[in-house]
């Protein structure tokens, strides 16, 4: 099994609420390989997006609360790190973002220019390349003209990369005047220029139209593909999943489910949420109807397995605590004491 | 385009606004209780010198013709005359319009200078106690009568403790006016001991008038970067670890701004109306104190123009508030 | 589009905008550590705080004595008085003959020159009464009734005649208001038949002691001393002086006691003049002025036509608590319409006291039901204000409804030249343009005034017979007799209600010295003046 | 009716507003019962000119005035003079423009486009300059300090509801109305104004605050009430030229004016909170 250059361990978030403590990630395991590319499924409210954003380290201070956990990323603890060490050496450097909705993520009084070159000047790969620190510079704290030179050159190239049209222009515009799908491709390209071990995609996707979605996805995955950098892609839809990702892992009401490679994934789903979730695929966008009950409630959600209520294999124990993650195929992990589709194991199969 | 469409329209609405501000000061200097004519013509005039003056004034005419007249005048920069000096009312204003603008806008800038931090602060670190402060702080501000502060201010810092003047521009004459603005001036004239005299005199009136402006401003400001930090934009900027003043102070603000802006144009509107006040408490030798000196002597004429003047300006004012809100916010100008 | 370009046009502009103004006030900062800072001035400039506002400089347009400074100082007339009890001097004027019939008045006048180095001559002398009578505005009312426009004879350039229409024995005493100007000077800015009023309205024409240095409505005057002026300067003089409009009390008695003014209005109230007395700076003198303090009645309208409410109104003021109280004793009591200290005031009379039960019994013999009455006041001035309160506060015990209306002086003096508007009563004072008995009770209460300085329409058939024979005669005697009854008999008619006489606090530094107090100048007329 | 109960609910909530709440009634309070609560309710009309500028002591708490009158009880009666002129003057510019902006708003045409560019004249000049070309012309009166604020703040209620009309007109319970063949006056009577009210309600609470200010002003200037009213603003006007011996005197007109304008801003911006969402969600965003 590939190393785990993302590795997270029983990470636990929780958000105060009105109606109170909302645990919305329960002890999360989640890993991504260098260069890989993994699909973060489940249905809106899942955690998935809570997981990206710990990931980052960008929660909103004054709700939420990690309680429990370990981000190991290139061997470090991200939770260890101060925001300012994170904010400095970890996002926009070796992690960046694409946003879900690139319609308000650019800023819209800034030329488009203005808010990549901003980027640039804090996060350029250069940025500490020493023919371009001139010692003023860092005590002014001013961007220096040689380095700006060449991270301009550099953008430029990357936007030819993304396929927009004349760039130079597009740099002078301002967000609200160029299309949706541009502005996604804008900020594909703004991920890519620190150019990052690891990209987090949060539903890149789904405020663009379908035809566009596609372009937008194989962009992305080829970029990634060249460069070796591995993309954390929530998403809620399978069939992109399926497109693009090499590993998935299903969460569900905060917990994950199943993590397998997508082969696997799609072709022996062991957990039972996760073959529910694959049966009603036609219309998998508006969640799993098809189950009856719903999801529970985060606050004070119930112990153990929170699919156990609409499980049918669901037992007594089910409801007490979570089976451990156990590995039943090649890289193929479930959390469940009921696996459904049980492959053979090497030792059966030999005698 | 739009934004010409915008500054087209301002202006086509400019004229037939003064227009009807003409007509409202004609209609109110028509009702006077008293007759300016005898008034002007003094005391020991007879009947047939006033209505020898009413025709030489062409107050005798039917209204329409008046009224078309005074417009005329009016659109000629001719106010009429003082009822009490015979001066021309335009000189007396335009000599000193200057004063009050300098007070006002040294004001602005101050509460805007003052007040743009602290509002960014507050929302910034809100519900920290520096924010619970600044809300009393600005509450009290605007519910403040800028007349009683200023006295408040001049019983303190001019009379207990003797800290500032007490009232007046400069000590003496001020600097050869070139501008105008004593500031200015005074650095052309290259006097320190100018500069700093009447800085010393600007503080009580610019603190008197720049406070309520302040508490405005800090509101706004404060609204408005609350608005911006729960935006999109600054969670993506935050994820890509721009440094956090770089997205508080150039981001946030230049989107929380806008609001601002349009704020101060009006402020600046409200300002010029606050010094009347502000110049009658500290003998400050601009419109407003021209304006409480006029009332003192029923001098009609020389509060219509007053009031024309200031009404001009406020519109104008207004106008560029509109035209540069197109510049500031480029969403506006599609 | 456009507005991009422009945008994109500006940005660079304002950055080095931001920069230059940085690098500039740096540069500023620096620089003004080296600037050169005014050495204190070695002239002798005295700064005097005045309460009004000096809204023009034409002597001719104002008569009050709270803007007298600029006609003191800037001009001069053919006489002038001078001290207290002021005595009538001859100054531009060498001498003056008047002729038997008491309606010739020949002027000659001494060798003096105008601020413009030209001579003063007689014609500048007609010139400047035909302006008063032309443009019948401050003094005008003095003149209107005794000389006909044209009438004033050039006899050569150093003899002036004035010819008067009928003898009056105050026309000596109101000479000094002829302030005398250029007439040649005036001629040139002449527009459109003004008199040169907007041009005179902003400089200067006369020969006074002091030339016009600088002139600004919203702050005051300053002017020079002029050296070639007729009357000669002794070793002990002042350079400059600046006549400052301060309208705040506050700000002038601080400047005063900060040492940053020299003088200051001698009316401020008592509670001010205290804390002066406190100031190791200011000095304050003390001269009984001549400027009474009553309240106008309109005698020719009901009930006030009736002498027993105005005997009740008359017993109804509180005269003690006033003068005592309010004033804290800064006024002396003046029961008749004359200054106790001038001639002809009469002597020993005790005039009315505050007695509300002798009030009562005339208000009993008074046609009911009484109206309510209106009581005038001045805005701005306080003590108007608070001795109208005072005395409908007297009123409402009595069962006399009463009302105040408060207005701005121009609005009031207007009201108060017209029978139908002029309040039931006015309180304000009366001060001195001419020292001379007449200037009261004979202006006050001399019925062919009545409209224009008799603003009581009282009219009394024997009070008119002595104040007519009183101008006429020259005899000192008779008049001084004369102003004595109709005093009097103003007084027991209760036609106004008398207060007090004012007592002058001249604020001075105590650096300068020689002083000269008149009650028509107030002290004001500066050349006497000069830095111990 | 449930918008005031939903009201009184909320402002309790709020402690802030509440505060203004309690300022206000303490402002009635003392206008309705000042004969019954001031120490010498006579001194409105009565002076001692023997205990002329007392400072504060036991018997006169805010010691006394220049005529010897105790400011403690003249202050209580004035209240009564700043309510009268404020809710008559702001009453009469909510009869005034209320009316004026829904016939503007509703009727669409050159009668509407007249009414709306005439409150903008009258909006170009600010406030209290007009206030005082009026005042002044008109001589210094109550009637006329009222009149001149009427005359210049009814535009403010005609632009507000003028656009509140314009955006709910197009709202489907309106057009059903249209469509009910309702006649205008009952639409706009009985549909609009409600929807409206709450604008409406905030804007004149924060009225009352500008008002009183403006009027005081007036009065400061000597455009206001003759003495020996115990007006506000002239109270503080008269004290000048006792300063600063006389601090009592100019000080404490000067905290009432200021907490009364207080109480109404207060209350003013707890009521935009409670019934205006789209403020709400900006500015008081504090999770």
């Amino acid at each position: 099994m590939t190393t785990k250059f993302l590795d997270v361990r029983d990470l636990e978030v929780s958000f105060a609420t009105d109606q109170g403590i909302a645990r919305v990630l329960d002890k999360v395991n989640f890993s991504i390989g260098p260069g890989e590319i993994v699909g973060l499924v489940g249905e809106s409210g899942c955690g998935k997006t809570t997981l990206a954003r710990t990931i980052l380290g960008v929660l909103p201070e004054n709700s939420a609360r990690i309680s429990n956990g370990v981000i190991n990323f290139d061997g470090e603890d991200l939770l260890q790190k101060s925001s300012e060490e994170l904010s400095a050496n970890i996002r926009g450097r070796v992690i960046t973002f694409i946003p879900q909705d690139p319609f308000t993520s650019f800023n819209p009084v800034f030329t488009i220019g203005t808010q990549i070159m901003e980027l640039m000047r804090w996060k350029s790969p250069r940025r500490d390349d020493p023919q371009y620190v001139n010692s003023l510079g860092k005590i002014l704290n001013i961007y220096p003209r040689a380095r700006y030179k060449a991270d301009y050159q550099q953008v430029l190239e990357q936007l030819r990369e993304v396929q927009l049209p004349e760039p130079e222009a597009v740099l002078a515009k301002y967000p609200h005047e160029v299309s949706g799908g541009q502005r996604q491709r804008l900020m594909i390209a703004m991920a890519l220029l620190p150019d990052p071990k690891l990209i987090i995609a949060d539903e890149p996707t789904t405020a663009l139209d379908v035809t566009i979605q596609a372009q937008i996805l194989k962009l992305l995955r080829q970029l990634a593909r060249d460069r070796n950098v591995a993309i954390l892609f929530t998403t809620h839809d399978l069939g992109t999943t399926y497109e693009i990702c090499d590993r998935v892992t299903v969460m569900y009401a905060g917990q994950e489910m199943e993590a397998a490679l997508v082969d696997g994934f799609f072709n022996r789903p062991s957990h039972p949420y996760t073959k529910r979730l694959l049966e009603s695929l036609p219309n998998q966008e508006h969640g799993i109807e098809g189950i009856p009950g719903d999801i529970p409630s985060l606050i004070n959600a119930p112990p153990g397995c929170r699919f156990h209520q609409r499980c049918d294999y669901a037992t007594g124990e089910c409801s007490v605590s979570r089976a451990a993650s156990t590995e039943i195929g090649t890289d193929h992990m479930v959390r469940c004491y009921h696996p459904v589709s049980r492959p053979k194991t090497q030792t059966e199969a030999a005698s | 385009m739009k934004l010409f469409v915008l500054i087209l329209n301002r202006f086509f609405w400019f004229f037939p606004t003064v227009l009807g501000l003409m007509i409202i000061t004609f209609g109110i200097s028509h009702v006077i209780p008293a007759d300016p004519v005898a008034f002007l013509a003094g005391d020991n005039a007879t009947n047939e010198q006033i209505e020898a003056l009413r025709h030489q004034l062409g107050l005798d005419q039917p209204l329409h013709t008046q009224l078309t007249n005074y417009i005329f005048r009016l659109f000629q920069g001719d106010f009429g005359v003082s009822l009490y000096t015979l001066r021309p009312i335009s000189d007396d204003l335009s000599s000193r319009l200057p004063a009050t603008l300098e007070l006002t806008l040294v004001s602005v800038l101050v509460s805007a200078m003052i007040g743009i931090p602290l509002g960014v602060f507050s929302a910034v670190h809100r519900n920290s106690a520096l924010d619970h402060f600044l809300r009393i702080f600005t509450v009290s501000g605007l519910a403040m009568a800028s007349f009683w502060f200023a006295i408040l201010l001049q019983l303190l810092f001019a009379m207990e403790w003797n800290l500032t003047p007490l009232q007046g521009r400069v000590e003496s004459w001020g600097p050869d006016v070139v501008t105008g603005f004593f500031l200015i001036d005074s650095i052309i004239a290259w006097d320190a001991e100018m500069l700093w005299d009447t800085v010393s005199h600007m503080f009580l009136p610019v603190a008197t008038l720049a406070y309520p402006a302040m508490a405005t401003i800090v509101r706004f400001t404060r609204a408005g970067v609350l608005n911006a930090m729960n935006s999109n934009y600054v969670l993506y900027e935050q994820s890509m670890g721009f440094p956090r003043s770089v997205i508080i102070w150039k981001y946030v603000l230049r989107n929380a701004l806008i609001g601002t802006i349009t704020q101060i144009g009006l402020i600046f509107g409200v300002l010029i109306a606050n010094a009347v006040v502000v110049e009658a408490v500290f003998d400050w030798p601009g419109l407003g104190y021209y304006a409480v000196q006029s009332i003192l002597q029923s001098d009609y004429n020389a509060i219509m123009g007053f009031t024309f003047v200031v009404g001009v300006i406020f519109i104008i004012v207004n106008l560029l508030v509109d035209i540069s809100h197109g510049f500031i916010d480029p969403r506006e100008s599609r | 589009m456009t507005q991009r370009l422009l945008r994109t046009l500006m940005r660079p502009s304002l950055k080095d905008l931001a920069k230059t103004a940085l690098l500039s006030g740096l540069a500023l900062g620096l620089a003004f550590t080296a600037a050169p800072t005014h050495e204190a001035e070695a002239k002798d400039k005295f700064i005097f705080a005045n309460s009004s506002a000096y809204n023009t400089m034409d002597p001719q347009a104002l008569f009050d004595v709270g803007r007298v400074a600029y006609r003191l100082n800037l001009y001069d007339g053919l006489m002038r008085w001078l001290d207290n009890p002021p005595k009538l001097n001859l100054w531009l004027a060498e001498s003056h003959k008047i002729s038997s019939d008491g309606k010739k008045y020949t002027f000659k006048l001494k060798d003096a020159k105008f601020h413009d180095g030209s001579p003063v001559e007689a014609k500048d002398v007609v010139y400047s009464t035909e302006r008063i009578l032309a443009l019948k505005k401050g003094a005008a009312s003095l003149f209107v009734k005794v000389l006909k426009p044209g009438t004033t004879k050039a006899v050569d350039p150093k003899t002036v005649e004035f010819n008067l229409v009928k003898p009056s024995a105050i026309f000596l005493a109101t000479i000094p208001e002829i302030h005398i100007m250029n007439s040649d000077l005036m001629k040139k800015h002449e527009k459109g038949g003004d008199w040169s009023s907007a041009w005179v309205s902003k400089n200067d024409a006369g020969s006074g002691s002091f030339k016009l240095k600088r002139y600004d409505p919203a702050k005051g005057f300053l002017a020079e001393r002029f050296t070639d002026h007729f009357y000669g300067w002794g070793d002990k003089y002042l350079d400059e002086i600046e006549f400052r409009t301060v309208v705040e009390i506050n700000s002038r008695v601080l400047g005063m006691m900060k040492g940053d003014f020299h003088g200051a209005d001698g009316y401020m109230p008592q509670d001010q003049i205290k804390r002066l007395r406190t100031s190791k700076n200011v000095n304050v003198m003390e001269q009984e002025s001549m400027r009474i303090f009553y309240f106008i009645i309109h005698n020719a309208r009901a009930p006030m036509n009736d002498i027993h409410f105005r005997k009740a109104l008359s017993y109804a003021f509180d005269y003690d608590g006033f003068i005592k109280n309010i004033l804290s004793n800064s006024v002396a009591r003046n029961p008749v319409p004359l200054p106790n200290n001038i001639w002809g005031a009469p002597s020993g009379v005790k005039g009315y006291t505050f007695d509300l039960k002798k009030a009562a019994e005339h208000l009993a013999k008074v046609k009911k039901p009484i109206r309510e009455i209106t009581i005038g006041a001045l805005a701005g001035y306080g003590q108007t204000e608070q001795a109208a309160v005072l005395l409908q506060n007297a009123l409402a015990k009595l069962g006399v409804k009463s009302k105040i209306v408060a207005e701005t002086w121009p609005v009031a003096s207007g009201k108060m030249r017209n029978e139908q508007q002029m309040y039931d009563l006015l309180p304000l004072w009366k001060s001195t343009y001419y020292a001379d008995p007449n200037n009261w009770v004979g202006e006050m209460y001399y019925s062919p005034n009545v409209g224009s300085r008799n603003n009581s329409w009282y009219k009394d058939a024997q009070v008119d017979k002595w104040i007519a024979e009183a101008i006429e005669t020259t005899d000192r005697k008779v008049r001084e007799a004369n102003y004595a009854k109709a005093a009097t008999k103003v007084m027991d008619d209760a036609a106004g209600i008398f207060v007090y006489n004012t007592k002058w606090f001249g604020p001075y530094s105590k650096k300068v010295d020689g002083v000269r107090f008149s009650p028509i100048g107030n002290a004001q007329e500066m050349r006497w003046v000069y830095f111990k | 009716m449930e918008l005031t109960r939903f009201l009184i609910k909320k402002l309790v909530e709020d402690r802030v507003a509440l505060l203004g709440v309690m300022l206000i009634f303490a402002l009635f309070l003392a206008a309705f019962f000042a004969p019954v609560i001031a120490t010498f309710p006579a001194d409105v009309a009565e002076f001692h000119p023997k205990n002329r500028l007392l400072p504060p002591d036991d018997t006169f708490w805010f010691g006394t005035d220049r005529m010897g009158s105790d400011i403690y009880s003249r202050v209580l009666f004035g209240a009564r003079i700043t309510i009268t002129i404020a809710i008559i003057a702001i009453g009469v510019s909510v009869l005034v423009g209320v009316p004026v902006g829904l016939i503007a708003g509703y009727y669409h045409g050159w009668f509407s486009e007249m009414l709306m560019r005439v409150s903008d004249i009258f909006l170009a000049v600010p406030q209290i300059v007009l206030a005082i070309a009026i005042a002044q012309t008109l001589g210094p009166s109550i009637e006329n300090i009222i009149l001149a604020l009427s005359a210049t703040y009814w535009p403010f209620w005609a632009r507000l509801v003028y656009a509140e009309t314009r955006s709910i007109q197009n709202e489907t319970f309106v057009e059903a109305c249209i469509a009910l063949g309702a006649s205008p006056w009952r639409i706009m009577v009985l549909h609009i104004l409600p929807n409206i009210s709450s604008s409406i309600i905030v804007r004149t609470t924060i009225g009352m605050g500008g008002t009183i200010l403006t009027a005081a002003t007036l009065g400061f200037l000597g455009l206001g009430a003759p003495a020996p009213s115990p007006e506000w603003g002239r109270m503080i006007s008269e004290s000048r030229e006792f300063l600063p011996m006389a601090w009592w005197y100019a000080t404490v007109p000067g905290i009432a004016i200021f907490l009364v304008v207080m109480g109404f801003n207060l209350l003013g911006d707890g009521l935009r909170d409670i019934l205006d969402p789209r403020i709400r969600r900006s500015v008081s965003h504090d999770d």
